[in-house]
């Protein structure tokens, strides 16, 4: 099927879908949306993997939007992306049948096909004004589905007003970026774009504008804030859209724009990509390790991926800035495949959250546990996404870490200083994100699906409805393609990375059943490691299966009374040990009350032990913003004082303005 | 003899290291000693380098001062005293390590261009000297108790002389920056006795002196 | 660390040389021996006496047998004292915590039968009435050697 | 034949890693004054313990039975696949560096999940302490190897010692003598060795890595004992061949897997026999020191990877 077909079907699928949940009662509305949904997910896919295996597709229809044409390309780059969004969204659409039904909301669910169409469009923009339009449906869309579950708990509110505030901020900063760059370029097509001959000057101001709005989408540190606050309080299956597709939009911005259009540029461009994307890696990860929030810990682990995705690129185009495209185009293909791999293995575990959040009501690791054996499909199937998210083999997260070190290390001979400086910090870096990335995910898993239950709640889970586990096992088996076929891969990431000219040298990795490097000596076999594993596994358990038979025997207790569940160890106190070691960044805040008996201050008759740990940035720096957003509100509110000719005043002289600057600008 | 000096050269990189990771101020007047003598076989390996003998009395002289007296006095500051270990620094053990990495690769980065000026053996252990007078710094800031502010300005100065040995070699002015060095020292040492006036206080942590502004 | 070298150096070997081992041991276990020591209600007497099997002089371990941690690493319960009323149940827990094939060794004369505690109002018993003993240890308290002797008889080395 | 390499590697850890652990208690107890059990010991534990019943405590899950044979496995692919007798294997895609890593760290994942799964106080604590070692022990690691792979231009460990056994003198360069006491320190953090953790400690509050498998027993305890003498075995002979590359057979004719035998258990009990004499000398340190220790490593390692650059 053509790409421009695929397109159009994502436009009817997304129209009827919204229209018809509109219509059907709250029985099958989820399913019209569901279904829907998955269809337009369909459609994505279908457009994106034909512009990955080769073919382009442009269209400009004139006058659809006021002073303005509609232009729709398609390349490579924007391919990966329809596909990457699209197979996310199949996913969650079927997931939303079983997790929505009978209470989605009205709009909540009308709007999550249009929000998966938008997303899909987006890449396929083909100049500024369509870009910034679908970029903002996308954002407003968003806005709302986060809030949809806004009468049932107040902290949905709270981030709706975060996200509402820290997109609209990113959006000001793409859209200067933007316009100033469609100004100097004398035309707002990226085709126009990509010809201007701009000042490096002019260049580097429209990069740092791009990448700022950008950052702020792809939960870059410090413009995360928004991240671990929506996608908890949004709807699971929005969150998975959200956390897998929407932030890789970000990563999109930054590659269309600062590679292709802008067309690479000088180093320091990437440095600083390079640089954000440490900082966020490992603030991320950090904050993720202490979080007790299932959903808050997987959003900030988004953070921590985003950030390895952006160091790699930054790496790759620090590579290609200098002149090495080998690098470059490796590191850019790792962070192309991370971001894959990222979009499979969050999307289950965030549907596996999901699943959880429906059958106990529950986030809090602390009072879950005991899940295994209520819900051992969906504990399995999470326990593959929190293998991948660990970047453990023979998980895919791994692959593509690997690739990222990969490149990192063979940059080292013929470098000069400033590389030699940044390459060491940013294996460290990897390496020790890696590291807490496991401990996370180890956390997230033992504490939140095994062991005895720590809660009435979770004691009393079900098994969720059988689309849900069957989406899931849609999600894991992606997860599961992509962690044996890296290799597979290999000839649509070459497609990919000829549509970024500074980067384009051949392919930058190849091979079947081992996956080699080109350019540098490197080789890894996924698919040995599994099959070693296997065997190694099947020889343990033969040769030792004979002998006395399994006996089951109360846990050990030192021969005390039984166990209680509230002795077990929590996610707070296996993060603890983590808290103190990183107390300097953290800053956790302990609160002990202890109640003495009336008759006794010796005697205590309990004691309470609360621990915070808040994020540091976020009170570091926005607070001071915020103080002097109020004291800018104070002062602009004496403008208005309700006096209609007061208005009309103000009018008349941003008008007068308007045209005193036309005039002397012309 | 070229690895005879870079041997050196790394023991007294560690040396600036181990610094920050022992908390008892005895072990660290202990690795100080370490550092001295190491400074003065540094003079010695570039005495016989270079033939001079001047180098060789600045050896001797390096070794008395810092490898004998200074610790003794310093010894003497800690007897006297009632705290043993550098309990709480401002930053922790760990992130001091990690930083110190970090102002090691600055050092390298840094002194890159003068290495490339006159490729030696002396010039590329120059870093080195660069690296240590900046962990001095960071003890310096760091670090609470008086008597790890001494053995701040004590890893600064050896890190200077370091420098100094490495980058001038042979010039008879050496000495006399040595002394000059030393005298400093010999200032910042009374200070620790005066410190001992600090007691006043209730302890030398340095962050009580903030007291004295009101 | 010089003067430890120092120390190990002028040392030397204290533990004393093995003795004969009296007649054939138990099957089951064969040269390795996992004991895992509970205290039922005993007078520390014979906790000073293990203690000192398993020290260097008289070196328990070098017959296969080990001290460890927790039951499910045990072959062997070593348990001394009468058993008290509160000890009972977790005695008899420790005994179920213990995989098979195991085997029990009561220590001392109290543990055989309750000693000179015997009828005394917080004793359950000896350690015959809460579980199955495989083997007896009597003395009050019984020597380190004769403690070897018994977990030798199940090492077989 | 070269698949005859491998399979002699791998029988060979197998038979020498309990060995090892014998040794390795039987040197110290002679520096202790004591007789010791003899070398054999560990293997004799082990048959026993074969022979017990396993047991499962309530409420634990399939993960608690599961994970004694994924770290065995997981263990035994490194076996299989590193260059511990011969540099030639069939398996040359997955001897990277990394992967190795990798899978040391799967195992060490698996039995953190199973700590978990038993539901007591002391197997979390294990856990929780385990993965805090591993995690802060990764940055050390991937920066030693950094270290070691910028000289050869690959981190697939044959190319590594082959490179090391060409160029004698290379072994005696800084970058590589900084690269081998940042992974000698974390070798003995990953092993449990002291003074980061005392393997026959019996006090739960001390314990790391004792606290996670205090639940198992019989085979189960069998499995998890044997593969932490394959661990140790496996770290120090990485270490050992990384750094001391002699003997490793380059092509996989009979004398020269002889020779890379020998070679290979000379080096291991030489090794474990110094790591165990050293443990004579070091108390255990407070847990929260141990991230001093590892950033201390780190350290080395960053030095290492610099020298590589700025002194080349």
């Amino acid at each position: 099927m053509s790409i421009g077909w695929a397109l159009v079907g994502v436009l009817v699928i997304a129209g009827l879908g919204a229209l018809g949940a509109v219509a059907t009662g709250s029985r099958g509305r989820a399913l019209v949306a569901g279904v829907s949904t998955a269809g337009v997910g369909v459609f994505g896919v279908l457009a994106g993997v034909s512009a990955l295996g080769g073919e382009a597709f442009s269209k400009t229809i004139p006058q659809l939007l006021p002073l303005s044409e509609v232009t729709v390309t398609v390349d490579a780059l924007s391919g990966l992306f329809c596909a990457l969004i699209g197979g996310v969204a199949v996913i969650a659409g079927l997931y939303n049948i079983g997790y929505s039904d009978g209470h989605g909301s009205r709009t909540g669910q009308s709007l999550l096909p249009l929000f998966v169409a938008a997303m899909i469009l987006v890449p396929a923009a083909g100049n500024v004004t369509t870009f910034l339009v679908l970029w903002e449906v996308m954002a407003l869309v968003s806005l709302m589905l986060v809030l949809a579950e806004h009468r049932l708990r107040p902290s949905v509110r709270d981030a709706g007003v975060w996200y509402a505030a820290m997109t609209h901020a990113g959006l000001v900063a793409i859209l200067l970026g933007l316009v100033l760059f469609a100004s100097k370029a004398g035309g707002e097509s990226f085709t126009a774009l990509r010809d201007a001959d701009l000042s490096t000057t002019t260049r580097s101001v429209i990069f740092v504008l791009v990448f700022v709005g950008f950052g702020s989408k792809a939960g870059m540190v410090p413009l995360h804030v928004w991240l671990p606050r929506a996608h908890p309080e949004a709807p699971s299956p929005v969150s998975a859209l959200m956390s897998a597709a929407m932030v890789k939009l970000g990563l999109y911005g930054v590659l269309r724009v600062g590679l292709d259009l802008l067309g690479g540029g000088p180093r320091w461009w990437w440095l600083l990509v390079l640089v954000a994307g440490g900082v966020s890696a490992l603030f991320g990860v950090l904050q993720a390790s202490v979080a007790v929030d299932l959903k808050r810990l997987l959003g900030y682990s988004t953070t921590e991926n985003m950030g390895l995705i952006l160091l790699g690129v930054g790496a790759g185009g620090m590579f290609a800035a200098d002149g090495n495209r080998t690098l470059g185009s490796l590191l850019i293909a790792a962070g192309l495949l991370h971001a894959l791999n990222h979009a499979g293995f969050k999307t289950l575990l965030f549907l596996g959250a999901g699943s959880v959040l429906r059958a106990t009501g529950l986030r809090d690791l602390d009072r879950l546990g005991g899940l295994v054996s209520r819900m051992p499909a969906t504990t399995a199937l999470f326990g593959v996404g929190a293998l991948a998210a660990a970047a453990l083999p023979p998980g895919n997260g791994f692959v593509s870490e690997w690739l990222l070190l990969q490149g990192l290390i063979h940059g080292l001979p013929g470098a000069d200083a400033v590389v030699a400086v940044a390459m060491p910090l940013a294996v460290g870096v990897v390496a020790l994100t890696a590291g807490l990335g496991v401990a996370t995910f180890v956390k997230a898993f033992g504490t939140g699906f095994l062991a005895r239950p720590r809660s009435e709640e979770a004691a009393g889970a079900k098994e969720s409805p059988r689309t849900m586990r069957f989406a899931m096992l849609v999600a894991a088996a992606v997860c599961a393609g992509l962690a044996i076929s890296p290799a597979s891969l290999g000839p649509a990431l070459t497609r990919v990375l000829e549509a970024l000219p500074t980067v384009r040298d051949g392919s930058p990795l190849e091979g079947g059943v081992t996956l080699r490097l080109t350019g540098i000596a490197g080789s890894i076999s996924p698919v040995l490691i599994l099959a070693g594993l296997f065997v190694a596994g099947l020889l343990v358990v033969v040769l030792v299966r004979r002998g006395l038979p399994r006996r089951e025997s109360l846990v050990w207790g030192c021969g005390g009374t039984r166990l209680d569940p509230r002795m077990e160890y929590t996610a707070t106190s296996f993060a603890e040990p983590l808290t103190r070691v990183f107390d300097d960044v953290l800053r956790p805040e302990h609160d002990v009350d202890v109640t003495h008996h009336a008759e006794s201050q010796y005697l205590i008759e309990s004691v309470r032990y609360r621990q915070r740990v808040d994020d540091r940035v976020e009170a570091a720096l926005y607070p001071p913003v915020l103080a002097a957003g109020n004291k800018l509100g104070a002062v602009l509110s004496r403008l208005q004082n309700g006096s209609v000719h007061r208005y009309l005043a103000l009018g008349l002289g941003g008008l007068i303005v308007v045209l005193v600057v036309v005039g002397l600008t012309a | 003899m070229t690895q005879l000096l870079y041997l050196i050269c790394g023991g007294l990189l560690l040396s600036s290291v181990m610094v920050l990771w022992r908390r008892e101020l005895s072990a660290i007047v202990r690795l100080l000693v370490v550092q001295g003598v190491l400074l003065g076989a540094l003079a010695l390996v570039l005495a016989g380098r270079l033939d001079s003998v001047e180098l060789v009395v600045v050896a001797i002289g390096v070794v008395a001062l810092k490898a004998v007296l200074v610790p003794r006095i310093l010894r003497r500051v800690l007897r006297d005293g009632n705290e043993a270990r550098e309990t709480e620094p401002l930053v922790n053990v760990t992130a001091s390590i990690v930083a110190a990495a970090f102002l090691i690769l600055l050092a390298y980065a840094a002194s890159r261009p003068l290495v490339r000026l006159s490729p030696s053996a002396e010039t590329q252990a120059v870093p080195v000297g660069l690296a240590m007078v900046l962990l001095g710094f960071f003890v310096l800031v760091t670090r609470r108790r008086a008597l790890s502010q001494i053995v701040g300005f004590l890893l600064l100065d050896n890190g200077i002389a370091a420098t100094a040995f490495l980058i001038t070699g042979g010039v008879p002015g050496i000495v006399e920056l040595a002394v000059s060095l030393d005298v400093l020292l010999v200032v910042l040492v009374l200070q620790v006795l005066t410190a001992r006036l600090r007691t006043t206080f209730g302890g030398t942590d340095i962050d009580e002196l903030r007291e004295l502004h009101d | 660390m010089r003067q430890l070298l120092k120390k190990i150096r002028s040392t030397g070997r204290v533990a004393e040389p093995a003795p004969e081992r009296a007649g054939d041991g138990d099957v089951v276990l064969r040269g390795s021996v996992q004991v895992r020591h509970v205290d039922a209600g005993s007078c520390n007497g014979c906790e000073i006496e293990i203690g000192s099997a398993f020290g260097p002089v008289y070196d328990g371990e070098r017959y296969g047998a080990r001290l460890v941690a927790s039951p499910r690493h045990a072959d062997v319960l070593l348990v001394t004292g009468p058993v008290t009323r509160n000890m009972a149940e977790p005695l008899r827990k420790a005994y179920d915590a213990t995989p098979a094939p195991k085997r029990v060794v009561a220590v001392g004369d109290c543990a055989r039968d309750c000693g000179v505690f015997k009828g005394g109002y917080g004793v359950e018993g000896a350690v015959g009435d809460v579980i199955p003993v495989d083997v007896v240890v009597r003395g009050c308290p019984p020597e380190p050697p004769e403690i070897i002797e018994a977990l030798r008889g199940l090492t077989g080395r | 034949m070269s698949t005859l390499g491998v399979v002699v590697q791998v029988v060979l850890l197998i038979v020498v890693a309990p060995y090892l652990v014998g040794v390795m208690r039987q040197v110290r107890a002679r520096l202790e004054g004591r007789a010791g059990a003899g070398a054999g010991q560990p293997w004799r534990d082990l048959r026993k313990l074969f022979r017990k019943e396993p047991m499962s405590p309530a409420g634990s899950s399939w993960v608690f039975v599961a994970a004694p044979a994924v770290l065995v496995a997981s263990t035994l692919v490194i076996a299989a696949v590193s260059p511990f007798v011969a540099t030639v294997s069939p398996l040359d895609g997955v001897a990277d560096l990394f992967a190795v890593v990798a899978l040391l760290l799967l195992g060490t994942v698996a039995l953190a999940l199973a700590g978990l799964d038993t539901g007591t106080a002391f197997g979390g604590m294990g856990a929780s302490r385990e993965m805090t070692v591993a995690a802060l022990a990764e940055p050390t690691i991937l920066l030693a190897g950094f270290a070691l792979s910028a000289r050869v231009g690959s981190t697939n460990l044959s190319a590594i010692v082959e490179r090391g056994q060409q160029s004698p003198g290379a072994v005696l360069s800084p970058a590589t003598l900084l690269a081998a006491v940042a992974l000698a320190v974390v070798v003995v953090a990953e092993a449990g060795r002291l003074p980061v953790d005392n393997p026959s400690t019996h006090l739960e509050l001390t314990m790391i890595h004792e606290a996670m498998v205090l639940e198992y027993a019989g085979r189960d305890l069998a499995l998890v004992e044997f593969a932490s003498a394959l661990r140790l075995t496996v770290l120090l002979g990485l270490w050992a061949n990384l750094f001391l590359p002699w003997g490793v057979a380059t092509t996989a004719s009979a004398p020269a897997l002889l020779l890379g035998v020998v070679a290979f258990v000379a080096k291991v009990a030489v090794l474990g026999a110094v790591l165990a004499a050293g443990e004579v000398f070091m108390a255990k340190l407070r847990l929260f020191r141990v991230p001093e220790l590892l950033a201390g490593s780190f350290l080395f390692g960053v030095l290492a990877v610099s020298s590589s650059f700025f002194l080349a």
